[in-house]
C-alpha cells in the first residue's frame, strides 16, 4: 500500500508553511489526506493540497517532524499512503470557504475542483499576520472574491477571520459554506450560519496511527476521522461534546485541543 | 432463525462475536458502537498502569486483503483514566472485557482490581503481545510465567479470567495449561504472530519499531492449529481470534474447538459493520445447515477426527 | 548487469536463488531441472534414515496466491536409494545441498555421512518440519537439541552444516546461536509455520494429518523477522525462506540480512521459470538501483536502523 | 479451492468399473483431471469422465480407496480440487482412439468433444473379458466405429488391444492416435504407429499428492505429470527411461511399474 515517491519540488508558500509536490498517480479527492512518511522521522497525516497526478502537501511547522519536511529538498525520498478519508461533495453551485492557518491547504483543490464543474467559490481567508495568508494568490486566480482577516490588522480586517462571515453570508447567495481551522474558530462558523439556512461542512483532525479505521486514534465522538471523515456536515459535529473542547493525545487520553 | 448466544468464562453472550483488544477499544464511544453495530461483546484496548503513547508512526503496515501488520507499542490512557471509557460502553449494555498488560504478576493484579472496580465483565491477560520489550509474549511464552501471572490475578478478582496466549511458541498447549492451572477461565488465541517488513528503496523496516505483529487472513490457519491443539490440552474453554473474517472463518474457529470468537483486522477490511454481517450470515449458515445452536459444531472437528481416525472407510 | 553472485556455507553460488528443500527435490531430474531453469543452487526433498511414504493426502490445501498449506510427511526414498538422484543433479553441474532429518543426532550424523558420500556441496539439517511427530520442530524447537545434533553432524563430515529453524518459537535467535555454538557453517529461517484447514461443511481438518505448515507470500513477515533477528544474534550467514515470490521479496529478505534465499511455493505459483524471472528482475533491479553486487545491500536494513535510531532526521 | 459436492448418481458401468457424477460449474477440458477426496479415507488423482457442469468421474478397483469410492451412495459429499493439468489438444479432425482398462475413461469425453467440433474417431477398445469393456456404447452412440479386443476373446479379438492398431493406421486416414491405458500398450501403440506418420498422444499416470506441480511426487524424466501432463504427444515421452518401465512410488523410490 505504501509508496516510496520522490519529492520533485519545494515551495515557501509563507515563513511557517511549505508545499511539498511529488509524482503518484493514485486517484484522489480534494479533502482526502495521506499519510506521509518522513524515514527514520515519523509518519503523519497530511491533507493533499493538490489533488491530480502530481500531488502535494502543504505543511505548517507544529513541531519537529512538520520542521523536519519543511526543509526536504526535491530528490528526497517519502512513503506516502492513502489516500484516505473522504472529499467535499462537489454539487453545491456557490460555496463560501473560511479558512484559518493551513486550512487553506485542503480548501484551494476542493474551490478549484468545484470550479472545473461551474461552481464559484468566494473566500475568507485569515491567518495571524499578512505574511502568513495562505494561497491567497491561488484563490485570485480562480477568480474568487478573497476576503482577508488577520488577527494583527497587517492585512484586511483585524481580528478573527470568522468575524467576516455573518456579512458575507448576508450578501451572497450560498448553497454551501466550507470551512477548514481551528474547531473553535469552526464552531463559529457553524454559530455565523445558524438561521441562514446555509448548511455548513467542515474538514478536522484527529491523532492518527493506522488510517484504517481499526486503531481508535482517531476517535471522535462515535466517529473515526479516518474513514468517517475528516469532512464532516456541521451536523454531525454539533452534537458530539468533543468537537471543539478535547481531543485524545497519542495515549488515547481525552486533552484540550 | 438458529440460536447464536453462547456461554464462555462466565460470560452470557448473544452472538460468539468479539470486538478483539486494540481495535476499536480506546475509548467508551467505539466499544459501545461495535457493540451496537452487533458485536456479543467488547475487549477494551490493552491497559496499563500508567499513560502510554505506544510506538512513533508508522505503526501498521497493510498488504493486500490478506495481512496487517502492526506495531502500536500498546498505547492507552492508563488505568486511572480508562474507567470513564468503560462506564460509556457499559452504558450501551455492553459485555465489557477489560484487557490488561503489565511487566509482571503484581501489576497484573493491581489492574485486575481496578478494572473491576470500573465494573468489566471479564478479564482479558495480554500475555501476548509480540513487539512490545519485557510486556506481552516476552514473559507470556514462558509456562511458568502464565501460570504465575494468572494465579495472581485470579486470586485477586473474582471476576473470570481469560488468557490470552501467542502463537509465537513452540507448544502452545503449555501455555493453555499453565493458564489452567493458574485458575484461567478461559484462554483466547492467538495474538498477532511477530512479522516485519523492508522498504526496498530505504532499506529499512517500514514499521517505526522495526518488529510488529501479523494478523489478519494470513494467520487464520496458524489461530485454527493453537485452537485445535488447546481444545484437546485443557478443559477450560477456548475464545478463538486471528484472521476471522467471514462467518465460514468464524465457522472453522467454532469446529476447531472456539466457544467464541475474536474480531480485529476485519473492521478495518469491511468496516464495522462486518458485525452485523457475521451475525447474519453465521444464522443464515446455521439454518441452511439444520443446526439449532452453537454447541452441537463447537468443537466437532474433534469429534470427526476420532471417528474416523485413519480407517479410511468413515463418511 | 549487476553481478549476483554470492557466497554462503562455503558455497560459491552464481545467483541467491536456491530451490528450497521438499520442492521439487524427490528426483534428480528435478533437481537438475531447477538449476537448468536458473536456479543458483538446489536442496534437495529432506531425507531420513528408511524410505517414508509420509501422510496420506489430501496433504496440501491452497488459498488464493497467498498461501499454501502442507503436510506431506517427510516422504523420501530413504538415504539408501537417494544417491543416484544427487548425482544426476550433480552431473548436470548443480550445486547439491542435502537436506536430511531424524530423530535423534545419531541418525542426523549418519545420514550426514551418507550425504557427503554421495557428493554433495553442503548439509541442511531439518530441524524444522512442523508436523512431524518426533522429527523436526518437536526436536528442533529446543536450543539444546539443535546445538547436539548439529555438533555431532559438524564433527562426523566435512561439509558446510546449514541448521534450517522452525519459526514456531518464541525466540529463533537462541536457536540460531545454539547453531551456532554447534558449528554450524549458515542457518536457514524458516521452515513452514504451524496451521491448520478445517472443512466447515465436513467438520474436519482438510489435510489428512490435521496439523500443517503453513508456506507462500502469507509467512514472508514472519520469515524476515526472523532472518532480521537472527543476523543480529550471530556472526554465521543467514539463508532467507518462507514467501519469496519476485525480486522484491528477495530484496527484503537480503536488506534483513540474508546471505541467500530459498525459493518454495512460488514454483507452485508460477511454475519453475520463476526462477528465470527472479534472476532477471533481480538484476534489472540492481541496475536500477545502481547496485553492482549484493555485497552491499545484506544487512542493510540494519545499518540504516542505526543510523538514524529515532533521533528524526535521518534520510 | 476445495469444493465438496454431493454424488447426484452412481452407474456402475463393468464389474469393475463405477461412474459418479456431480455437479460442480468450474470449466473443464476433456484430459484433466480432480483430486478427489474422501473424507477419513484418501485422496487420489481421477480424470474426469465427463467435463460439463454435471461432471463425472469412472473409477476402476485398484485397491481400498477405489472399492470405497464405488461404494458410495448419491447424496454423500466428496471433496473436489481441480480440474489440473493439460487436456487433449482437439484440432486433429479423424483421430484413433487406443483404449486399454479405464483408459476408455479419459478418452470418451475427449472424443465427444471433437465430434461437437466436427471431427471423427474410430475406437480400439480392450479389457481382460467382455463384460469389463469401458463405454462401448458410449462411443457407439457418437457414431464411431468401435473395435474391440478381449484378453480372454469373449468378445472381439483375442488378445492385447495394441494388435488392432496397425491394421486400423493402414486403413483409416488418422490425422491422430489417441490412447490411454498401461505404458506397455501404449509403448506398443507407439510402435505400431512408428513409420505411419501419424503422431500419438498418451495420457499417463503417476503418483499425485499436491497436483500443483511442487512436491515432485508426480515426477516423470524432466516432467511433472500433474502440470505438464497428463497428456503427452509421444515423442515427448518416448526418450523418458522411464516411461513404459517404472514409476516413483508414494516415498519417491523408483519401482517398476
Ligand atoms: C486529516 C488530517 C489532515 C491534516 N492536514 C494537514 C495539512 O494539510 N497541513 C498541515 O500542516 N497539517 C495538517 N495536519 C496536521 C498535521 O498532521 C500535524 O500538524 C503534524 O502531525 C504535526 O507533527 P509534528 O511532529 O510536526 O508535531 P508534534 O510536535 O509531533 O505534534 C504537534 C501536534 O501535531 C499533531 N500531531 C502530531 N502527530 C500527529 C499524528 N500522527 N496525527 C495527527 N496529529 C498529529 C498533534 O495535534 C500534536 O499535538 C493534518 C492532520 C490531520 C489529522
Ligand atoms: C492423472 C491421473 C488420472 C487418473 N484417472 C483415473 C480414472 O479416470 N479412473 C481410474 O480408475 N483411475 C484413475 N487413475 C488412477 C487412480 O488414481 C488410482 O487407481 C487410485 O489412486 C488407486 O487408489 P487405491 O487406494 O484404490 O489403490 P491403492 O491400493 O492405494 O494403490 C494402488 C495403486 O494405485 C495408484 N495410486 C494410489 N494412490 C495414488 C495417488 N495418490 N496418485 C496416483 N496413483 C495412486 C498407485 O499406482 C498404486 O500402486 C488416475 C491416476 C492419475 C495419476
Ligand atoms: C492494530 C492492532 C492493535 C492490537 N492491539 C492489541 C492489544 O492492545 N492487546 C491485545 O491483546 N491484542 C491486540 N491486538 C491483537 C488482536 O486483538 C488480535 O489478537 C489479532 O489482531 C488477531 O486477530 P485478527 O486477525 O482478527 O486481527 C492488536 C491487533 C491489531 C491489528
Ligand atoms: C510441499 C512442501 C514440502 C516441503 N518439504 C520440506 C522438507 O522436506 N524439508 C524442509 O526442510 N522443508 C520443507 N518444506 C519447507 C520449505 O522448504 C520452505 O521452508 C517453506 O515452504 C517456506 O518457503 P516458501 O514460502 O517459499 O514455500 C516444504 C514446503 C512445502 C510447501
Ligand atoms: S487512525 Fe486508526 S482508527 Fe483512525
Ligand atoms: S503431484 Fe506434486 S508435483 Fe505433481
Amino acid at each position: 500500500m505504501r509508496r516510496i515517491v520522490p519529492v520533485s519540488d519545494r515551495t515557501v508558500e509563507t515563513p511557517s508553511t511549505v508545499t511539498l509536490r511529488f509524482v503518484d498517480d493514485r486517484p484522489a479527492a480534494p479533502g482526502q489526506f495521506v499519510m506521509l512518511w518522513v524515514p527514520g522521522d515519523d509518519e503523519i497525516p497530511m491533507s493533499l493540497s493538490y489533488v491530480g497526478p502530481r500531488k502535494g502537501v502543504t505543511v505548517k511547522v507544529m513541531g519537529a517532524t512538520s520542521r523536519h519536511i519543511q526543509g526536504i529538498s526535491p530528490g528526497t525520498p517519502l512513503g506516502i499512503r492513502g489516500p484516505y478519508g473522504n472529499a467535499f461533495d462537489l454539487t453545491p453551485h456557490r460555496v463560501l470557504l473560511v479558512a484559518g492557518g493551513s486550512g487553506a491547504a485542503v480548501l484551494a483543490p476542493a474551490a478549484e475542483a468545484l470550479g472545473a464543474r461551474g461552481g464559484e467559490v468566494e473566500v475568507a481567508l485569515g491567518a495571524t499576520t499578512a505574511s502568513e495568508l495562505l494561497f491567497e494568490e491561488r484563490f485570485a486566480a480562480m477568480g474568487a472574491a478573497v476576503h482577508v482577516a488577520t488577527d494583527d490588522g497587517s492585512r484586511g480586517e483585524r481580528g478573527f477571520v470568522t468575524r467576516l462571515v455573518g456579512g458575507l453570508l448576508d450578501r451572497g447567495r450560498f448553497d454551501a459554506v466550507w470551512t477548514c481551522g481551528p474547531e473553535v474558530m469552526m464552531q463559529k462558523v457553524i454559530a455565523a450560519a445558524q438561521g441562514s439556512g446555509v448548511p455548513v461542512v467542515c474538514s478536522v483532525e484527529r491523532w492518527m496511527k493506522c488510517a484504517l479505521g481499526l486503531c481508535d486514534a482517531c476517535a471522535l465522538g462515535p466517529f473515526h476521522v479516518c474513514v468517517d471523515g475528516p469532512v464532516f456536515p456541521a451536523e454531525r459535529l454539533s452534537p458530539i461534546p468533543e468537537f471543539g473542547h478535547t481531543k485524545h493525545d497519542a495515549a488515547g487520553r481525552r486533552v484540550p485541543g | 432463525m438458529a440460536d447464536l448466544s453462547t456461554r464462555v468464562a462466565g460470560l452470557a453472550l448473544r452472538n460468539p462475536f468479539l470486538l478483539a483488544s486494540g481495535i476499536w477499544g480506546e475509548t467508551g464511544e467505539s466499544l459501545r458502537g461495535a457493540y451496537e453495530a452487533g458485536a456479543g461483546g467488547v475487549i477494551t484496548k490493552s491497559i496499563g498502569r500508567a499513560p502510554r503513547t505506544g510506538y512513533p508512526n508508522p505503526t501498521v503496515e497493510m498488504y493486500d486483503r490478506w495481512g496487517f501488520l502492526n506495531a502500536m507499542g500498546l498505547p492507552n490512557p492508563g488505568i486511572g483514566e480508562y474507567p470513564r471509557e468503560i462506564a460509556i460502553a457499559r452504558a450501551a449494555g455492553a459485555p465489557v472485557i477489560g484487557s490488561v498488560f503489565g511487566h509482571d504478576a503484581e501489576e497484573f493484579a493491581e489492574l485486575a482490581e481496578a478494572m473491576e472496580g470500573a465494573g468489566v465483565a471479564a478479564l482479558e491477560l495480554n500475555l501476548s503481545c509480540p513487539h512490545a520489550e519485557g510486556l506481552g509474549a516476552e514473559i507470556g511464552s514462558e509456562p511458568e510465567a502464565v501460570e504465575r501471572i494468572t494465579r495472581a490475578v485470579v486470586s485477586r478478582t473474582r471476576l473470570p479470567v481469560i488468557a490470552k496466549l501467542t502463537p509465537n511458541t513452540h507448544d502452545i498447549a503449555a501455555l493453555a495449561r499453565a493458564a489452567e492451572r493458574g485458575g484461567a477461565s478461559a484462554v483466547s488465541a492467538i495474538n498477532t504472530v511477530r512479522g516485519m517488513a523492508i522498504d526496498v528503496h530505504l532499506r529499512r523496516p517500514t514499521l517505526a519499531h522495526g518488529m510488529g505483529g501479523l494478523s489478519g487472513p494470513a494467520i487464520k490457519p496458524v489461530g485454527l492449529a493453537c485452537v485445535f491443539q488447546i481444545h484437546r490440552a485443557v478443559r477450560i474453554p477456548v475464545i478463538g481470534v486471528g484472521g476471522i473474517v467471514t462467518a465460514e472463518d468464524a465457522l472453522e474457529y467454532l469446529l476447531a474447538g472456539a466457544r467464541a470468537v475474536q474480531i480485529g483486522t476485519a473492521v478495518a477490511l469491511d468496516g464495522i459493520g462486518v458485525f452485523g454481517t457475521l451475525v447474519r450470515d453465521l444464522g443464515r449458515r446455521l439454518d441452511e445447515l439444520g443446526v439449532a445452536g452453537l454447541e452441537e459444531l463447537i468443537g466437532a472437528a474433534h469429534r470427526t477426527e476420532a471417528a474416523s481416525s485413519g480407517t479410511g472407510d468413515a463418511l
